[in-house]
């Protein structure tokens, strides 16, 4: 079993529940949240090598280069997370805003009580 | 044969009429209603002139196309065609739609002072004329065109245009009857398309008429299943209202504006007529005899249902639209026969019906503007001695229904009956039996409700509401119908302009022994 | 020509400037300027050639690249035009509100996001631009801060989250099987997975559905529609414009990339065609009952991918170019029925389709307008939807399914139901006394509607002119190995 | 009955992802292989892992990556991060006048 792979899978479907079925805009906001993490975790995951060490050069590594980049883990998803979690913070804090916002017209977190839309 | 043009001279004088009238609008402002119509009346002699001296050339008898003025790969080539089989339609439509022109100006002037009385602001004559024109020019290419989706594009210019002349200028409950229309009809349109579309995905090709060796693609969709004819047909038999997909008809028809129903009623629908000729037969020819005996029987429960319901009516409009309908049996009597008689009858039928039916609704209409808005049958009577021309020119418009001397409905008729008679006979005795029966039927219909309606109206004692009204007796109106009356006494001369040219087309297209 | 490529950088660096008068014309200059650097690429592409420029000058698999092809350019074009009218028309429009400087910020910044997806050529970068747009999108549709704006907005971004949440799982998965991001590198390896193994394996199809729910939620792909209506509904008119008219054109584009790029046209194509039959239909269905006119076109908009996404399904030749087209046609006249709309809303202040009637007087003009996208819309001659939808029906029966040709013909003939009945509603019938004083729409946002309406009648008086532009598109659709052949040399 | 539908629908997603990930993945930790056909093929990160240090002579590779290789990314990144500023400032934008 790989237990990272598997419990990132374990997060995306608990994000996916709290955003499908809670009635609280925050929770779902946090259901986001953990679903994304859930694909963070997974990303990482992919980069790792068994064994592996941080992909930075220190020492005297520089004399073994090729031994290094034989040890270290991959660069290219940290570099994606990095990138992910910028965006993902981004739809939060506006996810965050506009919850800020329907709190104050309709004094209710609740999306189904929301309901000046019909069709 | 058929002659290639090198000047798309047909194109051009469909075309020009089409995007012309866009200016209408504008010319609108300035222009009087009376000088709108010279107009478009003008416009519309190009196509009508340039139809008649095509076919008066010796030459160019046996059919004239265009150069193909858009040609891809898939969709083919488009192009105009003037042949004997178009021509009866393309003249017909030609003289309607210029002469009714020149009557909607005082018409249309009459109904648009009535709207605004009423306290509504219908859009403006210019307006008018210009859906007037594209109207009338898309019919004209309609009847001209090549190739099937060319027909179809046609089809729906021709539509549109009418739908909002309904909608903006009709009677009644006009939108109710706009939309009725719209979607029917554009139903009939594209279930003609999606047959269309299968014909041409099969076979490669959507010409009508091979540009290259200008022939005919005559039992192209022979190997096709015949559900592919099957819905071109049934779409045009939408189009045409026969009986069973007929329910839109007499609404749109006799709410329409009048000088609209003068188009509307023989025109349009008829044109489906040369459509079941022109695409059906000739693309599907052994589909379309092993169908032919269903379409007999059809034709006749059209005529017989049309005139039943026509003698029915009190409405002068709604009379007209379901003597339409009966008529439309008529012409689809004499296609179904599939003998040279019947098909002949059929199409020279559509002539005789567009001018004498847009005779009658120009009647209708003029009675409409003398009398305040008068439809009702049983609130006339009499009015002879009031109109005596337009009472004239009805008898002259209903003697073309009935098909008696001098008019051309005589020879369309006979020619009808003929055919029908030959494949009766072909049949068996049983079915002559029937046929006749029908055909007697069917006839003294027309006649019964044709000369009783003339009774009620013009003969008899004037009803006390209408005795009072002054009427002057030869206005704008008369005159124009009375010119379309004296063009059709003058072919019942000269039927045999039109008759041996389409009978020698037909000939070696039809089966010999029926 | 490295420039056209660098123009969303260029648009998001220059908005800081926030000078009150000038924004407008600095708006307008921008969009300007990127159709202008588009319509220079054409010229190019359209000769068949696909433009590659390698970001930071490092070769494609390791670095980002971007690659302007035929799909790339169709998208890019409707793009840029479509943002250009938008944002003249907003002059008059949104003079009223408050926050312009944000909302003509948020409007290039969306623009920039969906240029950055269609010119991309690297996967996560085609997800970081996707966020761009969707995000400016999310709060563009919050923005007038009314009740149902906001909870538009938030439908609309819990969904679309979810959905692009969905595409980096995608992404994720994908990489962890190749390992590899960019997109022509992905499709060689993963040819070479499929042909060695002899199948797909089912990580290539979870992916592969997981891309097509993502990009689905953005164009309004029934099931996943839900959002669109409200969103379109609460957005500012031009809002609503530029995301029937742009948003969801371009995630047809990512969804065509990706799907057909990636996995091939067999594997998505009968997909693609069930979606795209069920959004057809009941979109129209639903669109008949509507009460509000800009929900009416929501669902309208929906209807028309299933055209779109059904054609293209069919995978011919034939359907690919009529898909593209109409989805060309369809982001024509659907920004102009949502300008039009948003013309009425100026004036009259209600969309609902009760309270309007009668303004065909008052308004002939954007009657005229309403009316040519409205035939348009509803595949009528001589406008530009009948010349597509025609293909369509065409291709349908030549790709031997005439019943998929029949279904879309009844729907085009309830289309002309709904749009006829809305455009009488509005339009036409008697007025009430409060339409007394309305009056036509300012001129500077009747010229973009009339520009679209003349687009309309161009493409479809000249139909060949729309097929010359969906042709580059298509051929690359289905022959992607040039594609990826011009981006990575020898793979 | 919805809820229960989504729920179960939320299960199987999340079994199928799990059983995907667990069965079609090389197992953890096998960076840099991935499984391209039959030969087994270096993730570009590999490549990246031995280029980078002489590229940018930069001694944190994931640096190089973040501003190097995938520089458009960090751009189209900070642009995310751009338009999120500016569509809060809009929601938000003067609440306090409106109360």
């Amino acid at each position: 079993m790989d237990f990272n792979y598997v419990i990132a899978m374990l997060l995306v479907a608990l994000g996916l529940y709290c955003l499908l079925l809670k009635r609280n805009l925050i929770k779902i906001i946090i259901g986001l949240a953990v679903l994304t993490d859930g694909i963070h975790l997974f990303l990482i995951s992919l980069g790792y090598r068994a064994g592996g060490t941080a992909a930075i050069v220190s020492g005297e590594m520089f004399l073994d280069l090729p031994g290094f980049a034989a040890h270290a883990v991959d660069p290219i998803p940290q570099a994606l997370v990095l990138t992910s979690i910028v965006i993902n913070i981004c739809i939060l804090a506006l996810a965050l805003s506009l919850a800020i916002y329907a709190y104050r017209h309709y004094k209710t977190l609740n999306p189904s009580k929301m309901r000046r839309l019909r069709g | 044969m058929i002659t290639q043009l090198s000047f798309p001279i047909l194109l051009i004088s469909v075309l020009m009429p089409l995007l012309l009238s866009i200016s209408f609008p504008f010319l609108g402002r300035r222009l009087k209603p009376k000088k709108l119509a010279i107009v478009s009346f003008i416009l519309l002699l190009v196509p009508l002139v340039t139809i008649t001296s095509i076919f008066m050339t010796p030459t160019l008898r046996g059919g004239a196309v265009d150069p193909p003025f858009f040609s891809h790969p898939f969709a083919g080539s488009f192009s105009m065609l003037l042949d004997p089989l178009s021509a009866p339609f393309a003249f017909g439509i030609g003289l309607v739609t210029a002469l009714v022109a020149l009557y909607s100006a005082s018409y249309m002037k009459h109904r648009i002072e009535e709207m605004e009385h009423e306290g509504l602001t219908p859009p403006s004559i210019g307006t008018y004329f210009m859906l007037y024109t594209m109207f009338s020019a898309a019919m004209m290419g309609l009847v001209l065109s090549t190739n099937l989706i060319e027909f179809y594009i046609f089809l729906e210019l021709a539509l549109l245009p009418s739908f909002f002349l309904i909608i903006w200028y009709g009677y009644g409950n006009r939108i109710r009857t706009a939309i009725m229309y719209l979607l029917w009809t554009h139903i009939g349109g594209l279930l003609f398309l999606l047959g269309v579309l299968a014909f041409g995905s099969s076979t490669g090709t959507f010409d009508i008429l091979n540009m290259q060796t200008l022939t005919f693609n005559v039992g192209l969709g022979a190997n096709l299943p015949i559900v592919v004819m099957l819905m071109i047909t049934i779409g045009l038999l939408i189009k045409m209202a026969v009986f069973g997909v007929h329910i839109w008809l007499p609404y749109a028809h006799a709410e329409a504006p009048t000088p609209v129903s003068a188009l509307l009623s023989p025109a349009l629908i008829g044109i489906s007529g040369y459509a079941l000729i022109r695409i059906s037969y000739i693309l599907f020819t052994t589909q379309f005899q092993e169908i032919s005996t269903i379409l007999l029987g059809l034709a006749l429960l059209t005529m017989i249902y049309g005139g039943l319901m026509a003698l029915a009516q009190d409405d002068f409009k709604r009379l007209l639209a379901y003597s339409s309908i009966s008529q439309m049996g008529y012409i689809l009597l004499g296609i179904s026969t599939l003998t040279i008689n019947g098909v002949t009858g059929g199409m020279l039928h559509f002539m005789t019906h567009a001018i004498g039916k847009s005779v009658l609704f120009m009647v209708a209409g003029s009675l409409i503007v003398q009398f305040r808005g008068l439809r009702s049958i049983g609130k006339m009577g009499g009015l002879a001695s009031k109109v005596p021309i337009t009472a004239t020119l009805t008898l002259i418009g209903f003697l073309f229904l009935v098909g008696i001397p001098p008019t051309l409905g005589l020879w369309s008729k006979l020619y009808i009956i003929v055919g029908t008679l030959d494949k009766a006979m072909a049949m068996g005795t049983i079915a002559l039996v029937l046929i006749s029966i029908c055909l007697v039927v069917g006839a003294g219909m027309t006649a019964a409700y044709s000369f009783f309606t003339l009774k009620r109206i013009f003969l008899g004692r004037t009803p006390r509401a209408l005795a009072g009204e002054s009427v002057r007796g030869w206005s704008n109106l008369t005159a124009v119908i009375a010119l379309v009356a004296i063009v059709g006494v003058a072919l019942f001369l000269y039927p045999a302009v039109f008759i041996d040219p389409l009978k020698d087309f037909l000939g070696p297209l039809l089966p010999s022994t029926p | 020509m490295a420039g056209a490529f660098l123009t969303p950088l260029v648009d998001v660096l220059a908005k800081r400037m926030n000078h009150p008068r000038a924004r407008d014309y600095f708006a307008l200059a921008v969009t300007v300027g990127t159709l202008l650097l588009v319509v220079d690429m054409a010229t190019s592409v359209l000769g068949g050639d696909i433009l590659v420029y390698k970001l930071g000058g490092w070769a494609p698999p390791l670095g980002i690249n971007l690659a302007v092809d035929g799909l790339g350019l169709l998208v890019g074009l409707i793009v840029a035009g479509i943002s250009t009218l938008v944002v003249i028309y907003s002059f008059v429009f949104m003079r009223q509100e408050s926050g312009l400087g944000q909302y003509y910020t948020l409007m290039l910044l969306l623009t920039a996001g969906m240029m950055g997806v269609a010119f991309t050529g690297d996967i996560f970068n085609l997800y970081v631009f996707f966020e761009i747009m969707a995000i400016s999108s999310y709060a563009l549709v919050a923005f007038r801060r009314s009740k149902i704006s906001i909870e538009g907005a938030i439908k609309y971004l819990i969904v679309g989250s979810l959905g692009t949440s969905f595409i980096l799982l995608g992404i994720a998965l994908l990489y962890g099987s190749t390992g590899t991001l960019n997109i022509a590198d992905i499709a060689s390896k993963l040819a070479v997975i499929n042909t060695t193994s002899g199948s797909t394996p089912l990580i290539s199809i979870i992916a592969l559905t997981l891309f097509v729910v993502g990009f689905g939620i953005k164009v309004g792909m029934i099931p996943f529609h839900a959002w669109l209506p409200d969103a379109y509904q609460a957005a500012p008119s031009p809002i609503s414009a530029i995301m029937a008219g742009g948003t969801a054109i371009v995630g047809v584009g990512a969804l065509l990339r990706v799907s057909y790029f990636i996995f091939g046209a067999p594997m998505v194509g009968p997909l693609l065609i069930g979606l795209g039959l069920v959004t057809m239909v009941l979109g129209a269905f639903m669109a008949l009952v509507q009460r509000d006119l800009k929900r009416l076109l929501a669902y309208s908009g929906i209807s028309q991918m299933g055209y779109i996404l059904l054609s293209i399904g069919l995978g011919t030749a034939l359907g690919i170019t009529g898909g593209l087209f109409h989805m060309l046609n369809n982001a024509v006249y659907k920004s102009l029925l949502f300008l039009a709309v948003g013309a009425i809303i100026y004036r009259v202040k209600t969309s609902r389709i009760d309270e309007l009637g009668g303004l065909g007087r008052k308004m002939p003009i954007t009657a005229g307008i309403f009316l040519v996208g409205a035939l348009a819309l509803a595949g009528m001659p001589p406008f530009n939807g009948f010349a597509s939808k025609l293909t369509i029906f065409l291709a349908g029966i030549d790709a031997g399914y005439p019943i998929l040709s029949g279904i879309a013909a009844i729907i085009s003939v309830v289309t002309l139901a709904y749009m006829i009945r809305a455009f009488i509603a509005v339009f036409l019938g008697p007025q009430t006394g409060r339409f007394e004083n309305v009056k036509e729409a300012p001129r500077s946002m009747l010229f973009p509607m009339m520009v679209l309406a003349a687009v309309c009648v161009v493409l479809g008086v000249l139909p060949q002119l729309g097929f010359s532009a969906v042709e580059p598109a298509q051929e690359v659709l289905l022959n992607p190995s040039s594609y990826i052949g011009e981006v990575i040399p020898g793979a | 009955m919805k809820r229960v539908l989504t729920f179960g629908m939320v299960v199987a997603v999340g079994a199928l992802l799990i059983f995907t990930v667990s069965t079609d993945l090389l197992p953890f930790g096998s960076f840099p292989q991935r499984q391209v056909g039959e030969d087994i093929k270096n993730a570009i990160g590999q490549q990246i892992l031995v280029e980078a240090p002489e590229d940018t002579g930069s001694a944190n590779v994931v640096t190089s990556v973040v501003w190097g290789y995938r520089g458009y990314d960090t751009l189209g990144e900070v642009t995310v991060l751009f338009t999120a500023v500016v569509g809060v400032l809009a929601v938000l934008r003067a609440v306090g006048k409106r109360e």
